[in-house]
């Protein structure tokens, strides 16, 4: 399956992953400005840019084979699409947040969406023909969508 | 403590409509010209730390950032303009001598310019470069005099420089520049079959895979020379001046000599690098002789030596003098040539246009008879294919680009590479700016427009009737001069337009 | 091979899970005592207090059993259980059923302490989905003022929120000191405590209920251990579960406070394996055989059992405790040894603003366990050191500081991520 | 494997090319007579051989030189060690100017006097670290530009000259010991002077000790209050000489 790497070595630290990903996520996906400008909460994005003085990298969901958010999953909300991405179903999530304390690499986050609580993880935006978002907007190709093991 | 009467350059124009506060701009200025108020709960500007490099504008995700010049108008005086009066500010609360990265940027007329090149019209076909073969590929280094058996079909050369296209990557030290964009120069150069120069901080450990495509240069600071880095490399040059700064030397400050820096220079940690205007082991052109064959010695005499120069006033003479001190190669480094720091008033005003030592030395290597013992390289201020096939015309065997190939790296000509902050990760050794720069896309970015300019250089061969660049050079009848007086048509070389 | 699974909870759905991703082909009969699709237990508070419809309790999609091919006998009860013949006998359907694997994942039964047992009208257990479409009639009908829960710990106070949610007056009572005992500590059940009490419940502590008052309705009020008496009309029991072992295995299984299960969730009897609320395995952080009543554990047991049972060799290497629930607006987290004290173990803690409180429990430069109050965002980070067993000396001084994350982590974690 | 080569009327390139023969033969210690004159004597050349050469060396003697052992029975001319990297050269004689330009690592031994520039350029980093020993006094500008390693001038004559001017001038880094009265050639030296420390004696013993075994001349144990000490302004000399524009 193809995951998304971030490479440190190229990570600019921009946070352009986290403002693209907020925006394909958001009511208005094809517009950046639309998205921060017209949405009734601040989009939120589900790549964090994680960074330090030695390095930056965006981080998101590994899609675990082993996925400890869903074995942790009360609902049964957290699923593995049939192509091994890990998918959270809003429909029936209670958040009830236990894969938050679950995901190993606290990639699993709550929004606030105007008083309605959200768990919001990478979707590796399934839903789209191109890599996923945050990839095809990296402006420095610190993130790249490769196949597991794949060297680069 | 005194106020300073220094003003903003430039100003921050941040369009409130578009702005969403995702604070791009803010991780990405090194130079903290953007600024996250925690309080205001908005990104601000600091107008006085803009560089103007753009670095905010191209990231910006909704095009809200524009910078403009900080319009403060002086009383009107032809004599004292504002950039006079804020320089004299500027030393007298600092007292300290103007320095500035890039090549020189005045107004001085760009001879290129006023040269035009010649197209075939129905009296001798030109020739379709999509159909036909057209030969780009030159040799650097000493031809010759003639065949010793004509009728051999092979002939032992002295070393030379294959080039596929007659363009190498000048020389800009691992330092000055980043280790990343030394990686997308060797990798590039490698990937086109050209060379490219390492310049005179020696070569990084990661890169020694590359030597055979890299010259490495000998200058007079000697950093990172050594017996195997001699023999393990394409090619040497021995750095006697640059156009940027003639009879001014290196000086690579403490910031930028990190740690690979310092274990690829062998000098201590942040210390300063110091590569004085001479070589103080070459006072005459015999001195540059003993230099040159210590390293063809050095070489077993397989490797090609060159000798970089500044053009300056007598440089015919100098040209000569190099020649016949052995070298092979003799680079000539206009006036325009980028640095990463020189004073600015050494940038401004010394040296000569690249296009007239140009013209003067390989007029004056002819007279001599000796063109053929030595390459010409021409360097300084190449922007285009155009000037390269006008160089060539003009007698160069290849050309250099340094800044060309920084601006397709992606540097947007700030000037302020000795800062050591370079928001496009060129010329910085900060780990994080560094990073900006990703070799892969590096290389890419090099190869695509040195491809661009071969095509180019091909149409414009073909429409002369030409099918090789060696029937190119030298070829002064293939250039008109436009705008120029008869002194400067008779130090080029060349007719008027319309002769 | 065939597989027999009885239960129909987290541990057998993932039996199910487990044996489809070895097997495809092998003939799996499921048996049920509910009647019920697959649903998810903790749900019932959910859908008690009106967040979730009956049909998103379901913890598979409608149409699990067919794409797994699993045979289902739902409304069956297993009387009896055969290893020499390898079968068992189902009621009322009176079928015997051979397998040649069998999974126990009988879950486990709520505890009724003594003075409950007997028939009262107003006496709700609050355990699985058929107790709470009773209690959601009960509370229709009879519209009760004043409901008491027996039990203070996770059930008691997911009923209670649930209650609040209902607009419902809620007594909560607690035989221990304190809310929660099992997870947390004292200084994180005050924050709750003081975050329920403003949601308007009312609390009795260290007082168990020793007699009841009752009347035509049932029970009417609760006499407490210091004859307090607390005045009720409805009585809703959350007082713990134990293990539900089946029915006599001939030869019998070795228990103790659970089926007995080696790494590969195998019992005392080869081809019969077990896991979830019924299976006591191994503990990773107490580092012994124990009881982890969990929905992650059961789930984590269930899929190894699941392997195994279909021939795929895979060893567990325990399960942690860990939940995370929030209450009426209050999230609390809590993972591995949380309660530990005593001179091994240095607890790390920092307090506010407002509700929170983040503690994690340290032993030999590793984190045994954490309680997080208010603020959970980063408690899966911390979780997953205590997985890896990580040694957090170089990184000790950053721990629970606001900006702690991946940057403070060694290479090798950090690889991991990116 | 011991070789002699009879460089008498030889092209240095032809003496140059004979040498790497001999080396390759497997020659591990050469003795070159009647040297005169000829250039880049053990240009770039790596191992651990020996030559020792009789006459006086031309100029680039040992230049890029990486390991082996040159004695010379004579003096040597300008720009010996020129870039050297790593070996040694023992100059039983002097040496004319730019003596250890840009040395980068290994040791010289000069029994007499240096010419002008002596150590410029030298760098140092981790191990390598070049040294230069002179047993009697060095031309102007000794140790300029200086960046790293040691020079240890001995003055055995005693000579209250045994400087030239602007010594260590834009010396950043490494030291330059003296033997000697300070107070004559205070003027002459234009980076910082410190005394030496006792604890630095036994670095200095540990040089001069090799200088005595090749020459035989003994200033005897290093006492601190006979030398002193030049030492760099700082790793930045000139850090507020300029201003960005």
């Amino acid at each position: 399956m193809k995951k998304v790497v971030a490479i440190k070595e190229y990570c600019v630290a921009c946070g352009l992953c986290e403002v693209y990903c907020a925006t394909v996520h958001s009511r208005y996906p094809d517009s950046v400005l639309k998205a921060f400008k017209l949405s009734p909460q601040k989009p939120v994005s589900r790549v964090f840019l994680e960074k330090s003085e030695q390095w930056s990298g965006g981080i998101q969901c590994r899609h675990c084979k082993d996925a400890p958010c869903i074995a942790a999953c009360i609902t049964g909300a957290m699923y593995r699409n049939r192509d091994g991405i890990v998918l959270l179903d809003e429909e029936r999530c209670v958040q009830c947040s236990t894969c938050v304390i679950a995901c190993p690499y606290g990639l699993i986050k709550e929004s606030d969406m105007g008083g309605r609580k959200v768990l919001l993880k990478c979707d590796l935006c399934y839903q789209l023909a191109e890599s996923p978002t945050c990839v095809t907007y990296c402006p420095n190709e610190a993130l790249i969508w490769v196949e597991e093991g794949e060297t680069l | 403590m005194a106020i300073s009467l220094k003003l903003p350059e430039f100003l921050v124009v941040r369009d409130k409509e578009r702005c969403i506060e995702c604070q791009v701009c803010v991780n990405q200025c090194a130079n903290e010209a953007h600024i996250w108020d925690q309080d205001l709960e908005q990104v601000v500007s600091n107008d006085v730390a803009c560089v103007n490099c753009h670095r905010c504008v191209v990231y910006c995700p909704t095009r809200a950032l524009r910078i403009e010049e900080w319009k403060q108008d002086f009383k009107k005086n032809a004599n004292w303009d504002g950039i006079s009066i804020k320089q004299t500010y500027l030393q007298a609360e600092s007292g300290g001598t103007l320095l500035i990265g890039m090549g020189n940027d005045k107004a001085y007329p760009i001879y290129w310019d006023h040269l035009l090149l010649n197209a075939s019209q129905v009296t001798n076909p030109s020739i379709d470069p999509l159909r036909e073969p057209i030969e780009l590929r030159t040799y650097l280094g000493r031809k010759p005099d003639l065949l010793k058996n004509p009728s051999a079909f092979r002939e032992e050369l002295p070393p030379q420089l294959q080039l596929e296209v007659p363009v190498m990557f000048s020389a800009m030290s691992f330092g000055s520049v980043s280790l990343n964009t030394h990686r997308s120069l060797a990798a590039a150069a490698s990937e086109l079959g050209i060379y490219w120069n390492a310049g005179e901080g020696g070569l990084h450990e990661d890169l020694f895979s590359y030597s055979p495509k890299t010259i490495v240069q000998v200058a007079s600071g000697r950093f990172g020379i050594n017996a195997s880095m001699l023999k393990r490399a394409g090619g040497i040059e021995i750095k006697i001046g640059q156009g940027a700064k003639p009879g001014i030397g290196g000086h690579l400050p403490g910031e930028k000599v990190e740690e690979d820096v310092s274990r690829t220079r062998r000098i201590p940690y942040g210390s300063d690098a110091i590569s004085p205007a001479p070589h103080h082991d070459i006072y005459s052109i015999e001195d540059l002789r003993q230099l040159i064959y210590s390293l063809k010695e050095a070489t077993a005499y397989e490797r090609v030596v060159g000798v970089k120069v500044a053009a300056v006033h007598n440089i015919a003479a100098i040209a000569s003098g190099i020649a016949r001190a052995g070298a092979d190669i003799i680079v000539l480094d206009g006036f325009r040539g980028g640095t990463g720091a020189a004073p600015l008033r050494i940038r401004d005003n010394v040296g000569l246009p690249a296009e007239f030592a140009l013209a003067a030395v390989d007029q004056r290597l002819r007279e001599e008879g000796i063109r053929n013992e030595v390459s010409l390289v021409i360097a300084g201020g190449i922007r285009n294919s155009a000037d390269i096939i006008k160089a060539i015309a003009l007698g160069a065997d290849a050309i250099y680009i340094g800044t060309a190939a920084l601006i397709a790296l992606g540097c947007h000509m700030c000037q302020k590479c000795y800062t050591g902050k370079c928001n496009w990760g060129i010329a910085t050794q900060q780990p994080d700016l560094v990073r900006r720069v990703n070799p892969k896309i590096g290389r890419e970015r090099l190869v695509n427009l040195v491809r661009s300019w071969e095509h180019e250089m091909k149409e414009m061969l073909g429409g002369m009737g030409i099918n090789a660049i060696e029937s190119l050079r030298g070829n002064r009848l293939m250039l008109r001069g436009v705008g120029l007086n008869a002194k400067e048509l008779e130090i080029l070389g060349i007719k008027a337009a319309g002769e | 091979m065939n597989y027999v699974i009885i239960g129909n909870s987290t541990a057998a759905i993932a039996g199910v899970e487990g044996i489809r991703e070895v097997d495809s082909q092998g003939e799996i009969v499921l048996i049920s005592r509910e009647t019920h699709h697959t649903y998810s237990k903790p749900l019932i508070s959910y859908y008690l207090a009106g967040k979730v419809s009956r049909e998103n309790m379901d913890y598979r999609p409608a149409d699990f059993y067919a794409r797994n091919r699993v045979k289902t006998y739902l409304g069956q009860e297993v009387t009896s259980i055969n290893p020499e013949t390898k079968t068992v006998h189902l009621e009322p359907e009176d079928v015997d059923l051979s397998y040649e694997r069998l999974l126990i994942a009988t879950g486990g039964s709520p505890i009724v302490p003594p003075v409950f047992r007997g028939d009262y009208l107003n006496l709700h257990q609050f355990y699985c989905l058929d107790d709470v479409l009773n209690l959601s009639r009960s509370l229709e009908e009879e519209r009760p003022r004043k409901i008491a829960i027996i039990g203070g710990g996770l059930i008691g106070l997911k009923a209670a929120e649930s209650m609040v949610l209902r607009k419902q007056h809620v007594i909560v009572i607690e035989a221990g000191p304190y809310l929660l005992g099992s997870i947390m500590d004292r200084e994180g059940a005050a924050l709750v405590h003081e975050h329920l009490v403003e949601q308007g419940i009312e609390f009795y502590f260290s007082r168990p209920v020793i007699q009841l008052e009752t009347g035509a309705r049932g029970i009417e009020g609760l006499i407490l251990e210091d004859h307090t008496v607390v005045a009720c009309d409805m009585v809703l029991l959350a007082a713990g579960v134990r293990a539900a072992y089946p029915p006599t295995v001939a030869g019998g299984l070795k228990t103790d406070l659970g089926i007995l299960v080696d790494n590969y969730m195998q019992t005392s009897i080869p081809g019969i394996f077990a896991a979830g609320d019924v299976a006591q395995g191994f503990d990773m952080m107490a580092e012994v055989s124990r009881p982890v009543p969990i929905l992650s554990g059961a789930y984590r047991q269930g899929r190894i059992a699941g392997l195994n049972m279909a021939g795929q060799k895979k060893e567990s290497s325990g399960i942690m405790a860990f939940n995370s629930i929030p209450l009426l607006g209050l999230n609390i987290a809590t993972a591995g040894l949380s309660t530990e004290v005593g001179d091994d173990f240095t607890p790390l803690s920092k307090t506010g603003p407002g509700k929170i409180y983040q503690k994690l429990i340290l032993k030999e430069n590793r984190i045994h366990g954490l309680i997080f109050v208010g603020d959970i965002s980063r408690a899966g980070m911390y979780r997953g050191l205590m997985t890896k067993k990580a040694d957090i000396s170089s990184y000790r001084q950053h721990l629970l500081s606001s900006d702690f994350g991946l940057k403070y982590l060694p290479e090798e974690y950090i690889e991991e991520v990116l | 494997m011991e070789s002699r080569i009879d460089a008498t009327g030889k092209h240095y390139k032809t003496l140059n090319q004979e040498i790497i023969s001999g080396m390759n033969g497997g020659t591990t210690k050469l003795i070159l007579d009647n040297v005169n004159g000829q250039r880049y004597i053990g240009d770039a050349l790596e191992g651990n051989q020996e030559i020792i050469i009789h006459g006086v060396p031309g100029n680039d003697l040992a230049v890029f030189m990486n390991g082996l052992h040159i004695t010379v029975y004579g003096n040597i001319q300008d720009g010996g060690a020129n870039t050297m990297n790593e070996g040694t050269l023992v100059v039983h004689g002097s040496a004319g100017d730019t003596l250890g330009y840009g040395m980068r690592g290994g040791e010289i031994y000069i029994r007499d006097d240096v010419g002008y520039r002596a150590g410029i350029h030298m760098k140092e980093y981790g191990d390598d670290r070049p040294i230069i020993v002179i047993g009697g006094g060095a031309g102007n500008f000794l140790g300029e530009y200086m960046a790293g390693g040691l020079i240890i001038l001995l003055n055995l004559e005693g000579r209250e000259n045994c400087l030239g001017n602007y010594t260590g001038s834009g010396m950043h880094g490494g030291a330059i010991y003296v033997r000697g009265d300070i107070e004559k050639q205070r003027k002459k030296i234009k980076a910082r002077i410190v005394p030496v420390q006792n604890a630095e004696a036994e670095e200095l013993n540990h040089y001069i000790g090799r200088f005595s075994k090749y020459f035989d001349r003994n200033p005897g144990p290093v006492r601190p209050e006979e030398y002193f000490k030049i030492v760099g302004t700082g790793a930045r000399p000139y850090k507020k000489l300029y201003v960005g524009v």
